[in-house]
């Protein structure tokens, strides 16, 4: 699977309202409904790594007790076509899915290294019951 | 207006829409933990907690996250995040800065060029690449757009401009 | 008008909750009001074909029985710049647009033969109600 | 600071639905509370412009009277690599943010002359309570 992205949860804009809480990297729903899910993911070319990979990909996935393999709820794949190193590609993501009480959300990445980390409104991730 | 219109406060005091009142901000470096009873009284002002910053006085719930310095795009901190002020990134020794857009929100941090075999014109800086000098050093001479020692050069590398610039360098040498 | 896509509502992620139903290859506006409307196409270059188009789009029809013509209420457009053909895009589209009982919701799509099909999570189409 | 959208909010699709206002530019927010706010920026490149920029970057602020900067709530910054001028870049941005009455959302971007007004399903900002 590709590697899961972890979330700063307490600083800044990032909150869990509505009692949606937070723990070992995933969103934990709270109470069974349709919720819209959304994040979104910039990826950025560090300036000096040689090879430019051809795509990223950005992926929204629930894990369920009622189903032992993770399902992939929402994807974003691009390709890069940036020469040089230093490019940025945002994905956004966003939808509605219907949710077990119980059911961890997390978002997966095609690489952590290619993460722009550093500010808050560049790369979020959040739900809201319907 | 089709909103609760806000009372206008004295300079120097905000509206607290919770509290219906005006309240003195908080100072920068920390945010409002609970507005005050009365305009009379203060608020309860909390210092910003690591890794968040204020840098103006405020009347807001929280304090702003700390940027981060890209550490993988060559990035340094020049001033840490305190409660008052956001991260500043620079560029790390050898590198300088490439902007993104003319405002500079977004920039990544390139190598310096060395300018091997030239002289330095404009030292490389943050704000922009080594100026290297457009002619060779003494004994280095030109190889397309690179300069390359004499003493590299063999008598089947040596091409006529080669043989200028590192044999009267030589004829110097021994004269 | 551009070609419209087909929606599979029945299994997996089928968006058709809250009573929107799904016929002749659109959301069917079960009560007026106001809606988010989403939708993501994910467009890829097939593999054996040569020629790349130099974008596509993506746009969000509403059709109703009070004006004779389809209003375009939402439109994502992106010129393509990879080279070769093994290429992916992802447009996503969202808003709140106001909606009438029975108006009909359409996704168009500037080349059908290029929309990544294979999988719901890459090309989904939703609303709900505020 | 980049510059600010104005926004056409009387005729077609004005977003300003369940009284949030607009004005001098901004999203006047009505009562305090958790909303979603998106917009979407079409960017593109004038013909006649020899020059294409690196990149194209679309925010959403807030500016609140309870202080004296504004503040980044979501920031979509894309690198361009289609070569010559004629190329289209769509920005979506959305995310849940809390929000008190008399806060304005405004939308800057990197270049107003880049951005594609001519029609208002390219280019759209709303937002809704939740």
């Amino acid at each position: 699977h590709l590697p899961i992205l972890q979330w700063e949860d307490k600083r800044g804009l990032a909150f869990t309202k509505n009692n949606l809480s937070y723990s070992s990297n995933a969103l934990v729903i709270p109470v069974s409904g349709d919720y819209y899910v959304y994040a979104q993911v910039t990826f950025r070319g560090p300036i000096e790594s040689s090879t430019r990979p051809n795509s990223v990909t950005e992926i929204i996935t629930k894990v369920t007790d009622s189903y032992p393999e993770p399902t992939q709820l929402l994807t974003g794949t691009k390709t890069l076509s940036e020469n040089g190193n230093g490019w940025f590609q945002p994905i956004y993501l966003g939808a509605v899915v219907s949710l077990e009480v119980g059911d961890k959300l997390m978002v997966n990445v095609s690489d952590i290294k290619l993460v722009d980390y550093t500010k808050e409104h560049k790369t979020f991730f959040g739900a809201f019951l319907l | 207006r089709r909103y609760a219109t806000n009372l206008p406060c004295p300079a120097g005091m905000n509206w607290i829409e919770t509290a219906r009142h005006c309240c003195r901000p908080c100072p920068a470096g920390t945010f409002m933990l609970e507005a005050c009873p009365s305009p009379e009284n203060s608020s309860v002002c909390v210092p910003c907690p690591n890794g968040t910053f204020r840098t103006q006085p405020n009347t807001l719930g929280e304090c702003q996250a700390c940027y981060e310095c890209d550490q993988d795009a060559f990035q340094s901190v020049l001033s840490n995040c305190s409660a008052t002020s956001n991260v500043v990134c620079g560029c790390q020794p050898g590198h300088f800065r490439v902007c993104f857009d003319i405002h500079c929100s977004e920039f990544s941090c390139q190598k310096c060029q060395p300018c091997t075999g030239r002289l330095i014109q404009r030292p490389c800086s943050e704000a922009q690449d080594t100026l290297c000098d457009s002619s060779c050093k003494p004994n280095f001479y030109r190889e397309g757009d690179e300069c390359r020692p004499c003493h590299t050069s063999t008598l089947d590398t040596c091409g006529k401009e080669c043989q200028q610039v590192c044999s009267s360098n030589n004829d110097q040498g021994s004269g």
